[in-house]
Order: structure tokens, then C-alpha cells, then sequence
């Protein structure tokens, strides 16, 4: 295994594209070592993004933020405009591991990293954010929701790489909010994920988007659960639509962290308690 | 081929060679002797390996030894100041919130962070923070009461 | 004979009783102390194990020699680099794999090499050929006749007809007429329970540095509850002598009960032979759970008949306990302890021992009583709310007094388990008011405790300063506890006392640090020692001062003559008889080796409120309580982190922790991330009573307090959790699935 | 001096006791009392060669072979007792 840490960008596209066996870039590292360890991927090539000009800015662009790929949650939590814009995205942020994963795992890697059950990605999606993918063909930016295609599996291409994170401006009395299911309090992961962001005009939902995780094979942007939403004041009628969208949108597993029913159940009463968090949150109550 | 690292641990100068699949944890262990810093899992799930990456607390079984060029590392070793127990050391062997002590360095170093963050953090704060360091012998309950208590006397209360 | 040995009746301690910092407390929180894995030898290599993927296959071949082919590694061995005499042919089988591999994890080969990493990538160049068997892990699967078949020698005489071979053994204990009982009863209640396998979790993984050379002289340096015992095995398994192997116990980064066996030692040694270069193993967390002990699955059924007043007429227990690919469950100290909280005339408790394709079980803080515990003390409380009854008070009125006799047999002596009782009755918790979704549960739990051999040495130095040499590794701040003990004895400052854990070389035979021995045995034998000091101390006072020995008296750290008669001689002060020592006899050290039998029974009460979610199944505990006999507690503090880690630990066993095993067999959540134990921030404060109702067999009345507080969780949790829930749980782990599935059974 | 000990057995090793939940051996010791009890009964000889603590008014002995007995003692035969 060689390892790399390039100053740019170019030169971090460059090192992943000429390499002919297997590739990995490091940035919080908190899912590539883990793989390392276990002997599960054993790479040819580690490419260490962090030492790239910038990769580590939270710039505003077009009333949003674009965040480099090294951020780390902690990094995001501390930052004020991110958090006031889009609570949800930086909560989930700092729900994944620990207090020392927070401090090093970042939304690319969680992103990259493919996993259905990743607690950033529903809320990326609720937020619209868009991925800058940096490749040997130049640049191109791509919705969340396309990024992942399958456990484990991008639609990246060889030599590609994500550089930032978009998250786009927000209208006023707007939030997010992201809730996860855990048999613990802290340290697992997801067994369902619910991600809701809206914005109201005149006390109204005007805009929702609803993403869940851990409930498909990948995440899954719940359009009908929007729909519920949008119109109402998230009365309890539109709560129960929105919660038997969530449910429906559903195409779980049976594993070790739950069941297809408990998966099922239980995403809709996520979707329909992370709405009124985000409610709350819009209204500026919290 | 094997990477040159020069990095600070603990604020000593630090040079060392580290093969490029090697952790920061083997490194400090095998390689400089500071067994402080314990393998409790090798996947960041129980946070005895815990240090600081230029300030901040990380599972050095999750950085990679060559990731720590040109940075600051602190680890159990650095926490006392000479034959001056930190006060997180005293409060600990005070309110016996050690038994077997092998969770021990990594909880002290991120109670440490937490305090230089949070010079008051609640209770919940505490358990929130050190969740992701297991301990399998006290309950918590002891750790929590040497946290709180430490902190109150780094802000200068009365002993709680 | 009876229980003759405390004698503190109106005693007044003066340091014992108090909460001194511990003595290697400074090289704990500064890095320094050494565990297993912390210690290196010049020349080392690092061996690594290779493990079955199966859950149960023959060995056709192994082909090791890709492996043996690359520069790093020096040593490879399998089965028949260890002793095929050993007598202990289980720990063998169990270590290194013979003609099958037994469950998934099961170690078959391994190699030494330079590094860590090249060790285990070399592992990856070892050609098994498996003949893949079928296999079964579930307990009750396991019993049925046409189960497969792991053990072909099938189980021993006691085994009824009608099961399969899995069934290693059959116990039974109890007296009176049940039949009879439960006709006199108002209410009989019959239900079943299951309970997952939970590991002990230690958070440091074994490891161990081992030297030994082919003529069979070694060095163990290791992580271990037992350094005597596991000598012992060792040499067994690799063909050595166990006086020419010695081991010295590093600090251990826990146990309870997991690390009183070996799994890696024996391998360590037989590749460090063969090397001629000492030899490093540190299990990963994945070998952790897939190889070591965890404590057994169950399945059991539980009928209890209760009168109207409360007043429990029989009650009958059948525990099922695998316990691994090995014969030995805790089961028949699960049934001894089913009914041992109560005063029955009619009581039956029946075990069954069964292998199944899983790692051998080790034990697991009192191995067999939570499960048992937990299915009694549900029944109990189903009783308690269908005949709308006090759970304290119905516990009260039944429960286990000095002279009653127990379900498995003896009398008890002077016991403690009605004062937890009126503790927790009499303890805010248990009248405060409750939240919505919140459930109050209440269970008691028995312990056994044990003696075990037991040998120390108390060497005096010239400075007036003592050496306590003990044999029992330190699970807990034991080192506090005996140096409190020495300094209480000699009258003399519990700073000017050293306690050490001596290697084997250096001190006779001791058991392991188990059955909550530690305090009591080794303890007592540290009284015995400086009692032994003393006299000795006595001579050499009587020797100054011309007069007979039995004319001195020992008091207040200080030998005075016993009174007028002896004549007027100024107190000697110990620190003055040691300086002197050298010329009025030679050194002096205090001696104690026995096997001490008086290890006193102890009994928990524990009061737990849970809240449930109704919507997810999520459960959280809200206020814990325990009130527990601990017959006398040496250092308070160390006694209350007992009690506390003890609960945290049921807590988590009660909710979220088992071993997760796929149609395939293999363990899938081999991991701190999907084996969920308690973290800080699941856990409220765990409020501590302590109970002293002294133990007769102890010089101060000490009872062991490691693991009764393991006892009461599992039902306690299980009872508040059903009473929250308004459904009642009998299976474990209670998981939000497992909580939201029965809620909604429930409503239909 | 060896005396009349009744001697208690736990449930499942009545059966190769001819049933009997008590039986009587002459004895003076712990020591005596297994090898009594192993040529009476040989049925009970593999659990005793396995293990058994036993208990004399209510205080469990696990090691003690010399321990006294009487006839007055309440004698309880048990398997070993460990922990964890």
C-alpha cells in the first residue's frame, strides 16, 4: 500500500487515475481505516486529502455553504452560519460514533462510504445539497440522492473524487431536522433515519423535502411524505399521511439492528416527530 | 517503503518511521513506547486509544501514523505537569472512578478536551461527550462525579 | 464446626471502613501501569491465530507452507505442536483445534512473525480444507433428538432418555412435594423464558508475552484472573512442567470471569518453542467475541403458586443452558440459585447442560444465577400484580432467613437478604412517584461466594514498613482493600503497607480471582498473615524485655507488656521492632496458606424505573438502586463501584446485548459497534445501599461483593420494563423490536 | 472416630442411590464420607470424581478433606462451587 497526500485537487484526481489497482481517499478516515484493520479492502493506493489548498473551508456561495470534504462534524457544529441555515445536516453530523468521530468523520466520507444506514445523507438529500465531483474529465456537481447507488457503491468513476458539499441558501422561516433510531443513546448506528426540511409562508408549509435512511438500500427521498406537507400547518391529519408515505417508501431488511416491521413502524413515527422538530425550528421556537 | 513522520507529541519534537498502513495507536505503542494509549477495539467503537489531534480528541486507532505530520498530538503521558496530578487525575483516584483502569487514559484525555471546550458542562454534557468511551467496570457513575468535580474545581468552586 | 471466624463483634475500625486512594492509582491515570499488551521483550515477534469460518466442519488439511514460505514469519504451529496427553483435553481442544472445528472462531493455526500485520496477512496464506458439518447453535434446537451431533460421546449417566447427545449432564435439586404445593396455592403461574448470550465485554482484548525455550523453562507475562491456575493449564497443554513456567499477572483491564481460563496463552508459548524468540498475541475485539467466553444462552420455564396472602407455596424451575461447543454451563449453579432468595417448602429446580456449535462458555460473574434470578423473579412479580400484591412485602414475607433451608440443600447461616429488603423498602426510590410510561421493578438475587486456596506473605522491613505479597490479580482495588486489612491488623498506617501481586515463583499456590473470593480469602488471609507477624513481632518484645511471649500483648501498633505481672516496660513500637530485627532474630514475615471455607452467602435487592416509548419500543432506565449485603465493606468505595458496575452490566444485558448467530452459523455482530454495551450516556446514577450483616466466616465479617450485584438486574429491568409496558417480557434481550413486536401483540 | 453421618444428596443424584434422598455412611471426615459413599453407591462415583462440594451445617467446603463430622451434623452433598 502506498500513501499519498497531494497539495491540490488536480493532483489528487491525477494520483487516483493513474493508479491502475485498488484506490482509497482518506479523509476522516473513520470507515477506510476500519476497513483497513479488518483486512476487508486491502488498497494499493491511499490518497490523504486533507493536506489539498482549502479542503478544509466552509465558504458561503449564492446565500448557501459549500463545505470542503475534509470538515469534520465537530468542525461544522462550530461553525454559525451552517448550524442557524440547516440544524438537521450538522446534528446528523454529530450523531455519527463518538465525540473522536466527530472530531475527524466528514459528509463526503459519509456520502462515499455508501452505507444505507449513513446518518448525513437523508438530511444532504432533504437539503438538496449537491456533491462537487472532481475527476480526470474536470468537474461536475450532482444531487446527494445520486451520489449513492447501493451499499457500498457510488456513482463516482474511476479517478473521481468529491470535493465539497453544497448546501443551497435557505428561504426565511425555514428549517431541518434529523432524528435516528438507536438502541442506544449514542454509538450505533442507524436503524432508521428520518430527515425533514421545510420552509412555511404565512404559518403554511410551503416547501418540504423528506429523506430516510436505513430503510432501503440506499437513502430514499419520500416525495409522496412531502406532498403530505406541503399545504398544511403539519396538522395531525398531515402528520398521519406523511407517516404512512414514510412507511410505505420503505424496503428494509431483517438484520442484526431490527426488523423489516420495526424499520417500517418506526420510520413513519420518526418522519412524523422530525417534522415537528423542524416546524418548531422554522417558527423560531427552537 | 516506510514514511518519515515528524510530528509533536505531548510537545516534544517527534520523528519516527511508520510503515503506510500503520495506525497512529501502533505507532505511539510499538514504535515510541507510549503505552498509555490502549487497543480497546482497533475500531473506534470504545475510545481507550483516544489522544488529540491538534486539539481535538480522536481514536488513534482510526488516524494513520503518517496523518500526524506537522501536527500536535497529545496523549495520556502529557496530561500531568510534572510530579502536578491535572485535576481530572486527582478527582479520579479520589472518588475511586477507576476500577480496572484500562479505560481510564482515554476518558482522561477527552474529559480534558471536553473541560478546555466546556469549562461547565452539565452532567448530560458529560455523559454525551464521553460516550464513545466504553467503560465496562464502573457504571459510569463515578466518572461522571470526578468529571463534574474536577471542572468545578478548575473553575475555582468549592468541592462539590 | 460452625462459622467461627469473626471475631470484630464490637470492634472500632480505625482504617478499614475508610476510602483511601488506591495504591496503584497514580500509574493508572498517568499511563504507566502495564497491561497485558504493554509489555515488549527484545527480539519479539507477533504471533497471530487463524480461525474457523465454520460453524462446525472436519479438518481434512491444512496446508501452512505459503505461510512458512515468507521471511517475516519464524514459527507456524498447529494441533500437533501441543501436548496430545494433556490432561485437560477440553482447554486443549479449545486453544487449538483437533480433527473438527467446533464453532465459528474456533482457532486451528497460528504463526509468529516480525510484525503484527505480517502475522496476520500471513494467516491469509494457510489452505484449510473443510469438510463442512451441519450445526446448530440454538439451545432448545440443540436437545431435540435429531439435532446434530457435536460431541459423539454424548452425555454422562445422568442424562434421562429422550434427548440428544447434546446433553452433557442433568441436575436436580430441591425438596418437598410441588404437586402438593402448588394444590395449596390460589394462583399458579407458569411461563417461559429465553436470555441471550452476553460476553463479559472486559474492554482490554487477551493478550500475552510469552518465552519459552525447548528445554521447557518459560516465561508468561499475562492478563489473567488466575496466574497460578493458568500456569497450571499451560504447561498441561503445551507438556511442561508447571513449576518451570513462570507467570507473572500483568494489570488487567478486566475480567469477570472471562480471564479465568486461557484461549491464547498455550498457543503463545507453543510458537515462542518453536521460534526460540518471545512471542506477543493480543486477541482483536472480532477473536474477543467470537472465541472467548461468552456466558450461556437459556431457555426456562418457571411455575411458582402463590395464596392470596402472598405467601409462595412451591415452585418448580427447568433451566436449559448451552454452553458452547464444551460441557461445563453454569446450569447447575443456575438451578441452586433459581429459588435460593426464599423459604420454600416445596421446591424442585432442574438443569440441563447442552453443547451447541458456539465458543466455549466461561464464566461470567455469577455464572448461571441472573438468568436464573430473572425467570423467577418475573413469575413473582406477574404473581405480585395479579393478586395485586407488594413486591417487597411478598418477598419479605418469603424470603431466605439464617436457619431456614435452602432450595439446594444446607441451612443457611446468618444472612442478609432481609435487610435489602427493608433497605430498599425504606429507600426514597421506591415510593417515588412515577412519569407517564414509566415502570418500577423490583428483584432480588443470591450469590454464593467463594473460598478457594489461598497462600500470603507479609514481609516487615527495617524502616517499619510492610511487603504484602498476594496471588490473587487485583479485579477491582483489591491491593486497597488487602493493605487496609495489614494496616488495621498491625496497628500501623495503611500508606506504610505495599501490596504486590507476586509472580508464581515467588509465593504458594493461589486460585483465581473469582466467586468474589478476593476480599474475603485473600483478605482473610492477609488478617491471618499480620496476626502471624505479630506474634512473631510479640517474641522479639518478650526477648528485649526478658520476659515469656505469652506476657506481651500486640496494641495499637505497638507491643506492651499484657499487664502489671509482666512488668513495667516502655511499648515497643513496630517500627522500632523492625528496625532492630536483624539483631534480636533475623527477618521477620507473617505467613497465611489455607483453603478458607467460610465464604458467606451474600443477597441483593434492587429497585429499578424504566421508561417505554410506546411508538419505537426504546426503553430507558431512569433511576437505579441497589441494596446489597456486603457483610462488611473494606473500602466503601471499591464496594459501591461493585454494585454499580454490576447493574450497569445488567443493564445492558437486560436491553440490548446478545450474540447475534445467522443460519450460517457464524457470530455477526462480533463487535463494540452492534454488541451494544451501556455507554455514559444510556446510564442514570446507580445509588448504592450497602448492608453489613457480618459473615461468620471472616475475621471482620467480610461477604464478597463482586457478584450478587450481576443478580437482580436482568428481573428488576425485566419487571419495571413490563409493568411500563403493560406487557410482560420473558425474553432477553428486551430491544425496541423485540418491546414494539410485543405492545403491538398486545393490542392486537 | 468414625460416626453415623446421614448424609443429604442433591436432586439428580438420588437415582443412583437406590432413590433415596438421604443415606447413612459411617465416617469421620469429608474424606471418609466420599470413599464411603463411592463404595456404597458406585453409581454416585463419576460426580464425585467430577466434583462436589459438600455442605455441614450450612458452611460449604469445597477443599477440605479432613474436615470433622458427627451424626450431628446436617450434611448436604452439592456439585463444586466456583464463580466467576
Amino acid at each position: 500500500m502506498r500513501y499519498e497526500s497531494p497539495s491540490t485537487l488536480h493532483d489528487a484526481v491525477a494520483l487516483l487515475h493513474a493508479e491502475p489497482g485498488l484506490t482509497r481517499v482518506l479523509a476522516g478516515g473513520t470507515d477506510v481505516l476500519v476497513q483497513l484493520r479488518s483486512g476487508m479492502v486491502e488498497p494499493d493506493l491511499v490518497v490523504d486529502i486533507k493536506r489539498i489548498d482549502g479542503i478544509y473551508d466552509i465558504a458561503e456561495e449564492e446565500g448557501g455553504f459549500r463545505v470542503g470534504a475534509a470538515v469534520s462534524g465537530a468542525m461544522l457544529d462550530e461553525h454559525a452560519g451552517v448550524k442557524t441555515a440547516w440544524p438537521g445536516v450538522v446534528e446528523a453530523a454529530c450523531l455519527v460514533g463518538s465525540t473522536q468521530v466527530h472530531a475527524r468523520a466528514t459528509l463526503a466520507g459519509n456520502l462515499c462510504n455508501a452505507s444505507p444506514a449513513a446518518d448525513t445523507v437523508p438530511p444532504m438529500i432533504a437539503a438538496a445539497a449537491t456533491a462537487r465531483i472532481h475527476g480526470p474529465d474536470g468537474v461536475r456537481d450532482l444531487p446527494v440522492e445520486q451520489v449513492g447507488i447501493g451499499p457500498g457503491k457510488t456513482a463516482l468513476e474511476k479517478g473521481e473524487m468529491i470535493g465539497s458539499i453544497f448546501l443551497p441558501a435557505r428561504p426565511a422561516h425555514s428549517a431541518d431536522a434529523y432524528l435516528r433510531f438507536i438502541p442506544r443513546t449514542e454509538m450505533d448506528i442507524a436503524v432508521v433515519g428520518a430527515a425533514v426540511s421545510l420552509a412555511l409562508e404565512d404559518g403554511v408549509i410551503s416547501e418540504a423535502r423528506v429523506a430516510l435512511g436505513a430503510v432501503a438500500p440506499t437513502a430514499v427521498l419520500v416525495e409522496d411524505g412531502a406532498a403530505a406537507l406541503i399545504g398544511t400547518t403539519a396538522d395531525e391529519q398531515a402528520l398521519e399521511t406523511l407517516a404512512a408515505a414514510a412507511s410505505a417508501s420503505c424496503n428494509p431488511i431483517n438484520d442484526k439492528r431490527g426488523t423489516v416491521e420495526f424499520r417500517t413502524d418506526v420510520a413513519g413515527v420518526l418522519a412524523k416527530r422530525a417534522t415537528l422538530i423542524a416546524l418548531s425550528r422554522a417558527r423560531g421556537e427552537a | 517503503m516506510q514514511i518519515h513522520v515528524a510530528t509533536t507529541i505531548n510537545g516534544d519534537q517527534t520523528e519516527y518511521l511508520c510503515d503506510p498502513d500503520e495506525t497512529l495507536l501502533d505507532v505511539l505503542r510499538d514504535r515510541l513506547g507510549l503505552t498509555g494509549a490502549k487497543e480497546g477495539c482497533g475500531t473506534g467503537d470504545c475510545g481507550a486509544c483516544t489522544v488529540t489531534m491538534d486539539g481535538r480528541a480522536v481514536c488513534s486507532c482510526l488516524v494513520l501514523g503518517a496523518e500526524a505530520q506537522g501536527r500536535e498530538i497529545g496523549t495520556v503521558e502529557g496530561i500531568a505537569a510534572g510530579e502536578s496530578l491535572h485535576p481530572l487525575q486527582r478527582k479520579f483516584l479520589e472518588h475511586a472512578a477507576l476500577q480496572c483502569g484500562i479505560c481510564t487514559p482515554g476518558i482522561l484525555v477527552a474529559a480534558k478536551n471536553l473541560l478546555e471546550k466546556n469549562p461547565e458542562p452539565t452532567e448530560t454534557e458529560v455523559r454525551f461527550w464521553l460516550a464513545g468511551n466504553l467503560c465496562r467496570c464502573t457504571g459510569y457513575d463515578k466518572i461522571i462525579r470526578a468529571v463534574m468535580d474536577a471542572a468545578a474545581e478548575m473553575r475555582g468552586e468549592a468541592h462539590a | 464446626m460452625a462459622f467461627d471466624e469473626y471475631d470484630s463483634q464490637n470492634r472500632i475500625f480505625t482504617n478499614v471502613g475508610t476510602r483511601p486512594v488506591r495504591p496503584d492509582g497514580i500509574d493508572k491515570v498517568t499511563g504507566r501501569a502495564m497491561f497485558g499488551a504493554d509489555m515488549s521483550a527484545p527480539g519479539m515477534l507477533w504471533g497471530a491465530v487463524l480461525r474457523s469460518p465454520h460453524a462446525h466442519a472436519r479438518i481434512r488439511s491444512i496446508d501452512t507452507s505459503k505461510a512458512e514460505a515468507l521471511t517475516q514469519v519464524k514459527a507456524v504451529v498447529t494441533r500437533a505442536d501441543f501436548n496430545e496427553g494433556a490432561s485437560q483435553q477440553d482447554v486443549l481442544d479449545n486453544c487449538m483445534a483437533g480433527e473438527k472445528v467446533l464453532y465459528d472462531g474456533h482457532a486451528l493455526a497460528a504463526v509468529a512473525a516480525t510484525s503484527r500485520r505480517a502475522a496476520e496477512k500471513a494467516l491469509r496464506l494457510i489452505e484449510v480444507d473443510y469438510d463442512v458439518l451441519p450445526h446448530v447453535t440454538d439451545v432448545d434446537a440443540a436437545m431435540k433428538p435429531d439435532a446434530p451431533v457435536i460431541r459423539e460421546s454424548g452425555g454422562d449417566e445422568s442424562v434421562p432418555d429422550g434427548f440428544s447427545k447434546n446433553v452433557m449432564s442433568m441436575c436436580e435439586f430441591g425438596h418437598g412435594d410441588v404437586e402438593k404445593g402448588f394444590a395449596e396455592a390460589d394462583l399458579v403461574m407458569e411461563k417461559s423464558f429465553k436470555t441471550a448470550a452476553a460476553h463479559q465485554g472486559y474492554i482490554e482484548p487477551h493478550a500475552c508475552l510469552a518465552s519459552l525455550g525447548n528445554d521447557g523453562r518459560g516465561e508468561l507475562w499475562v492478563c489473567t484472573q488466575g496466574h497460578f491456575y493458568i500456569r497450571n493449564l499451560c504447561a498441561d497443554v503445551v507438556g511442561i512442567d508447571s513449576t518451570q513456567l513462570r507467570v507473572v499477572a500483568s494489570e488487567i483491564g478486566g475480567g469477570f470471569g472471562g480471564k479465568t481460563t486461557v484461549f491464547i496463552e498455550p498457543v503463545a508459548l507453543a510458537l515462542s518453542r518453536k521460534a526460540n524468540r518471545p512471542v506477543k498475541i493480543m486477541m482483536t475485539r472480532s477473536e474477543v467475541f467470537r472465541a472467548t467466553g461468552p456466558t450461556s444462552s437459556t431457555s426456562m420455564d418457571v411455575k411458582i403458586g402463590m395464596k392470596r396472602d402472598g405467601t409462595i407455596t412451591a415452585g418448580l424451575a427447568v433451566n436449559r443452558f448451552q454452553g458452547g461447543a464444551y460441557p461445563g454451563s453454569p446450569v447447575d449453579m443456575g438451578a441452586m440459585c433459581s429459588f435460593a432468595c426464599y423459604a420454600l417448602e416445596n421446591v424442585l429446580s432442574v438443569g440441563y447442560d447442552v453443547v451447541c456449535n458456539r465458543p466455549k462458555q466461561a464464566a461470567y460473574r455469577a455464572p448461571g444465577s441472573p438468568m436464573a434470578a430473572f425467570a423467577v423473579e418475573s413469575v413473582i412479580d406477574s404473581l405480585c400484580q395479579e393478586l395485586d400484591l407488594d413486591p417487597v412485602e411478598v418477598r419479605l414475607k418469603n424470603a431466605s432467613r439464617e436457619g431456614t433451608k435452602a432450595s439446594y440443600g444446607p441451612r443457611w447461616p446468618q444472612i442478609g437478604l432481609v435487610e435489602t429488603l427493608r433497605a430498599a423498602k425504606n429507600h426514597p426510590h421506591y415510593s417515588a412517584p412515577l412519569g407517564p410510561n414509566q415502570g418500577r421493578g423490583l428483584a432480588c438475587g443470591f450469590w454464593f461466594n467463594h473460598g478457594g486456596e489461598t497462600s500470603v506473605s507479609l514481609a516487615l522491613s527495617q524502616d517499619g514498613t510492610v511487603a504484602l505479597s498476594v496471588g490473587t490479580p487485583d479485579i477491582g482495588g483489591s491491593r486497597a482493600s488487602m493493605c487496609l486489612m495489614a494496616a488495621e491488623e498491625l496497628g500501623i498506617p495503611y500508606e506504610k503497607v505495599r501490596a504486590t501481586v507476586v509472580d508464581t515463583a515467588s509465593l504458594g499456590y493461589n486460585d483465581v480471582s473469582h466467586g468474589s473470593r478476593v476480599t474475603y480469602a485473600s483478605g482473610l488471609a492477609t488478617i491471618k498473615a499480620a496476626r502471624d507477624a505479630k506474634q512473631k513481632l510479640c517474641g522479639r518484645a518478650a526477648k528485649i524485655w526478658g520476659i515469656p511471649e505469652e506476657a506481651v500483648v500486640w496494641e495499637d501498633g505497638m507491643a506492651k507488656p499484657a499487664g502489671h505481672n509482666a512488668g513495667e516496660h516502655d511499648p515497643l513500637p513496630f517500627a522500632e521492632l523492625c528496625r532492630s530485627m536483624g539483631q534480636t532474630g533475623g527477618p521477620i514475615s507473617g505467613h497465611f496458606e489455607a483453603t478458607p471455607e467460610g465464604a458467606g452467602v451474600s443477597f441483593a435487592t434492587h429497585l429499578v424505573d424504566a421508561e417505554v416509548d410506546p411508538e419505537t419500543g426504546a426503553t430507558r432506565v431512569t433511576r437505579y438502586t441497589v441494596c446489597q449485603d456486603a457483610g462488611k465493606a473494606i473500602h466503601p468505595a471499591y464496594v459501591e463501584g461493585q454494585f454499580q458496575g454490576g447493574a450497569a452490566q445488567g443493564i445492558g444485558w437486560a436491553l440490548n446485548e446478545e450474540y447475534i448467530y445467522g443460519e450460517d452459523g457464524r457470530l455477526q455482530n462480533a463487535g463494540f459497534l452492534d454488541y451494544r454495551i451501556p455507554v455514559a450516556s444510556d446510564l442514570p446514577m446507580i445509588d448504592t445501599e450497602i448492608v453489613e450483616v457480618p459473615n461468620p466466616g471472616h475475621p471482620y465479617g467480610v461477604r464478597g461483593v463482586g457478584e450478587t450485584s450481576i443478580v437482580p438486574p436482568l428481573a428488576a429491568i425485566a419487571n419495571a420494563v413490563s409493568r411500563a409496558a403493560g406487557v410482560r417480557m420473558t425474553e432477553l434481550p428486551m430491544s425496541p423490536p423485540r418491546i414494539l413486536k410485543a405492545l403491538k401483540d398486545r393490542d392486537g | 472416630m468414625a460416626e453415623t453421618v446421614t448424609v443429604e444428596l442433591f436432586g439428580s443424584l438420588r437415582r443412583h442411590a437406590e432413590g433415596a434422598a438421604t443415606v447413612t455412611v459411617e465416617a469421620a471426615t469429608i474424606r471418609d464420607l466420599l470413599e464411603a459413599l463411592r463404595d456404597a453407591y458406585p453409581g454416585l462415583a463419576p460426580q464425585i470424581s467430577r466434583g462436589v462440594s459438600v455442605s455441614i451445617d450450612g458452611k460449604i467446603y469445597t477443599e477440605a478433606m479432613f474436615q470433622p463430622l458427627s451424626a450431628e451434623n446436617e450434611v448436604v452433598l452439592l456439585p463444586r462451587i466456583a464463580g466467576g
